[in-house]
């Protein structure tokens, strides 16, 4: 295997843009209830500007900012994100994912589906995010077992 | 074998000029799927989410309140499809070597 | 005759990236091509979900206080919009797993050609 | 009020343990395992306590999001969708308990992300069965397809190039099921099967819904196995794992079969459907070259796996073709061939599983009659499976097969008749060759091993659950009539 020669002006670079992607992705996920946008589009930029960090600086940078062996709980805790709160709804006496019978007291029923969308966005967003991450790492790797 | 391919090909080309002959224009305004109501006399999803969405949910992008709200058993699923692809890589590519 | 040209001229130029794309599946003998082909026959879908979702003098589905959400008209049928972006990510998982798969195949026989495949299989 | 939601809570079970199964695993590799037996041993509960309430008082619609249908989407639980709910969770229950001992030889270390894999393909299979809306139906169908792909590309070593053609053609097979379900939109402008089953009769000779009924039932019939749409089944089935052929092969086709039951039953109505195009009697056909086929390529091998593989193909041509033939005693046919082929496809892969475990080869030259000595009870269970599957009366695989054929004969459908009795003789020679090898005269050549050869059982895990579907092919056997007729008040028309 060849050195891995690192060099100062990708690495410089890759830092300089990773946070304002990783903004960026925020703000995509957040202003999806205004325009287009959302939490698959979000985490995809999240995920990019990790990657970014992983491809420029390899595995001595990234692991600075997400650790291999966190991404598969990131994932998961995404799905509970959005799993639990069509749940909440279902036992608060809702069918699933209804978010009208989410716990927020004293909201209209239309603000709390808009909040209840807001949750799921994120949720997705995190998923997406850890798993694209996930993805890459596997295959970086590439081990097969046969 | 090459034979059969290429039979394969035109024959589905031609499914879908068939199709595509009797298809409404696009763009049109009158097409059943952008009418008020449906042919029996039922809603209409495409303009029953435009007039009703910001009401239901107080969101003004109308696609974001099908995505998350009316439809969102399906983005459900669509992140669990996401789901299955890193866990299909954790499954194949990840060495015998116990991890973690 | 040129109104019939004109409503459905979308229609044919999908019909093309979808023969552009089962053709890449059939006849391509290397793998990264095929799922390439595969690739772009997902889009066209895509793109005729797209296109079905147009009104002439309609605008997009964000709600703008200036034009009435009472007449359905004035704003883009947004379920297509939303079905696609649920296909979208479908097929970007399903490019993932094809990677895999490869990634899998090369690591045991060295080559991602079909034909080499089949004899070193036998 | 649990009863309001069952639909979904079946649905949901499997999701939850997709989660739980990779909390737990990355703490405890060891737990993942338990909890997939768990998970769906909850579902079989759930989708047995659905069908008891079913049987009392009828289908339930559940909305999800509170969403009136043709806005929203909806799970249908009717008799059709619980009955297969109900066969899949059951079997999926008894291949998972078999599995503990195979997950630990054959793929050791990745207990967790394989079982959350298959979990993850039961969501699917059961969303496919109970959702309501087309749309919502390809998202199912690609989870499914998605956790089947991975869990068919573990195995030996060419199983990912298995599982990557089985990924092209499936994939290509879904999108033009998309495709279909985009011209059945543009023209109807409704994604809700109830919704467009209303208005489809006015668009009977639009080429559009012609040309979607074609693309649907292509890109089912590719996941379905039809005939000439077959080419993935037998590599995929005979390289993937023991416990990921024993899970797929009685699963996946059978689901791939009820979407066509659906479509041509629910969505078009036989009716329509024959007017629109005559897509009954072109998957008929194909059906009854697809029996013939894959009888006569299951004679062809030498390998245990490959030739249930084939066997399989031959199979899904029955249940193809009691559809195709229309009518409450084919309808019923049908559906007790999917219970039947179910069980005995699971046990007879199970089999061949505890083969493997214990020979390491499931090569059919190789057996003699020291495996009776060795192996009786999986032996036994082989016979019972077999026998059922050629279709001898007390065991269950005689009567779907007896009702197919009153069906038949009552279309005056000599041919598809005869195709079902010379199948039937097919299926007789290549599964009694086996048993011929087992239980008759065939020493082995060195006497003093066959005489030292000890009885060397598989573990209580693995012969737990094959005896078990062993004695439910009996015990549906004798029960025939009661299931009978439950199926045929379930036949729409």
């Amino acid at each position: 295997m060849r050195r891995q020669d690192e060099s100062p002006i990708v690495v410089l670079g890759s830092r300089l843009l990773s946070p304002y992607i990783m903004l960026f992705g925020l703000y995509v996920i957040f202003f999806g209830h205004y325009s287009p946008g959302g939490g698959f589009q979000g985490g995809t930029l999240l995920a990019a500007s990790v990657l970014l960090i992983r491809l420029a600086g390899g595995r001595r940078v990234s692991r600075l900012q997400i650790q291999e062996f966190a991404t598969t709980p990131l994932a998961v805790f995404g799905v509970i994100i959005y799993f639990s709160t069509g749940l909440v709804a279902m036992i608060m006496g809702g069918y699933f994912l209804d978010y009208e019978m989410l716990p927020f007291t004293g909201m209209e029923p239309a603000m709390v589906r808009y909040w209840g969308i807001l949750i799921i966005e994120v949720g997705i967003g995190l998923a997406v995010m850890a798993i694209l991450v996930m993805i890459y790492d596997n295959m970086v790797k590439g081990e097969d077992y046969a | 074998m090459k034979a059969l391919k290429i039979i394969i090909l035109v024959l589905f080309a031609s499914v879908m000029i068939y199709a595509a002959s009797d298809l409404p224009y696009r763009g049109d305004p009158d097409n059943l799927m952008h009418a008020e109501e449906s042919i029996t006399g039922t809603e209409v999803v495409g303009s029953y989410v435009i007039q009703e969405a910001y009401k239901d949910a107080k969101t003004p992008n109308i696609v974001t309140v099908i995505l998350g709200d009316y439809r969102s058993v399906d983005t459900f699923g669509e992140q669990v499809v996401v789901f299955t692809a890193g866990l299909i890589t954790l499954l194949i590519l990840r060495s015998r070597r116990r991890q973690v | 005759m040129l109104d019939f040209f004109l409503g459905h001229y979308a229609y044919w130029f999908v019909i093309i990236l979808m023969c552009v794309g089962l053709y890449g599946i059939l006849f391509k003998k290397n793998l990264v091509k095929k799922t390439i082909g595969l690739a772009i026959f997902q889009t066209s879908v895509v793109l005729y979900f797209v296109s079905i979702a147009s009104k002439w003098g309609a605008t997009v589905p964000v709600k703008d206080s200036n034009i009435p959400v009472e007449q359905a008209a004035n704003y883009l049928n947004p379920l297509p919009h939303t079905l696609m972006l649920t296909a979208i990510v479908v097929g970007v998982a399903t490019l993932g797993v094809a990677f895999t798969l490869i990634m899998a195949i090369y690591n045991r026989y060295e080559t991602l050609d079909e034909q080499e495949l089949l004899e070193k299989i036998q | 009020m649990i009863d309001s939601h069952l639909p979904a809570l079946i649905a949901l079970t499997f999701v939850l343990f997709s989660i739980l199964i990779p909390i737990f695993g990355l703490w405890k590799p060891k737990s993942s395992q338990p909890l997939a037996v768990l998970g769906s041993g909850i579902a079989s509960v759930l989708s047995l306590y659905a069908f008891a309430t079913y049987l009392q008082t009828g289908s339930i619609r559940y909305f999800f999001g509170g969403w009136e249908p043709p806005v929203g989407i909806e799970f249908v639980y009717d008799g059709l969708s619980g009955f297969f709910v109900l066969v899949i969770n059951v079997v999926a229950f008894f291949v998972f308990i078999h599995s503990r001992k195979v997950a630990r030889t054959e793929y050791p270390g990745k207990e967790m992300p394989y079982f959350a894999l298959a979990m993850l393909a039961l969501l699917g299979f059961n969303g496919m069965i109970l959702t309501g809306d087309l749309f919502n139906l390809y998202v199912f169908l690609e989870i499914s397809s998605l956790a089947s792909y991975g869990l068919i590309a573990i195995g030996s070593r060419p199983a990912p190039y298995a599982a990557f053609r089985y990924l092209i053609i499936g994939t290509a097979g879904g999108t033009l099921y998309l495709l279909g379900v985009g011209f059945l939109y543009t023209v109807t402008g409704t994604l809700n099967i109830i919704d467009m089953a209303a208005m489809l009769p006015t668009f009977a000779t639009n080429t559009a819904v012609v040309a979607a009924l074609v693309l649907m039932v292509v890109g089912i019939g590719v996941k379905a196995a039809l005939f000439p749409l077959h080419g993935w089944l037998p590599d995929s089935y005979t390289f993937a794992s023991s416990s990921s052929s024993a899970l797929i092969a009685p699963i996946g086709t059978k689901v791939a079969a009820y979407i066509l039951f659906r479509i041509v039953f629910y969505l078009f109505g036989v009716e329509l459907t024959d007017a629109v195009a005559p897509i009954t009697t072109v998957i008929g056909v194909l059906a009854a070259i697809g029996i013939l086929y894959g009888s006569i390529m299951a004679i062809a091998q030498t390998e245990m796996k490959r030739m249930l593989a084939y066997s399989s193909v031959s199979q899904i041509g029955y249940i193809i073709m009691g559809l195709s033939l229309a009518n409450p005693l084919g309808f019923a046919g049908a559906l007790l061939h999917v219970l039947n082929h179910a069980v005995m496809k699971a046990c007879l892969f199970l089999v061949a599983g505890n083969l493997r475990m214990k020979e390491g080869h499931s090569d059919i030259s190789k057996f003699d009659d020291s495996y009776r000595k060795k192996y009786p009870w999986t032996m036994a269970s082989f016979s019972v499976a077999a026998i059922s599957m050629v279709g001898l009366p007390p065991l269950a695989g005689f009567f779907s097969k007896w009702y197919l054929a009153l069906g038949t004969i009552d279309n005056e459908n000599w041919i598809f008749l005869a195709v079902i009795l010379i199948s039937s003789l097919l299926n007789a020679v290549y599964f009694f060759r086996i048993l011929e090898k087992v239980y008759m005269m065939n020493p082995k050549k060195d006497q003093k091993e066959a005489a030292d050869a000890k009885r060397n059982e598989v573990s209580f895990s693995m012969m737990f659950p094959t005896s078990v579907l062993a004695i439910a092919l009996i015990v549906i056997g004798f029960a025939n009539a009661a299931i009978v007729g439950i199926l045929f008040n379930i036949f729409p028309m």
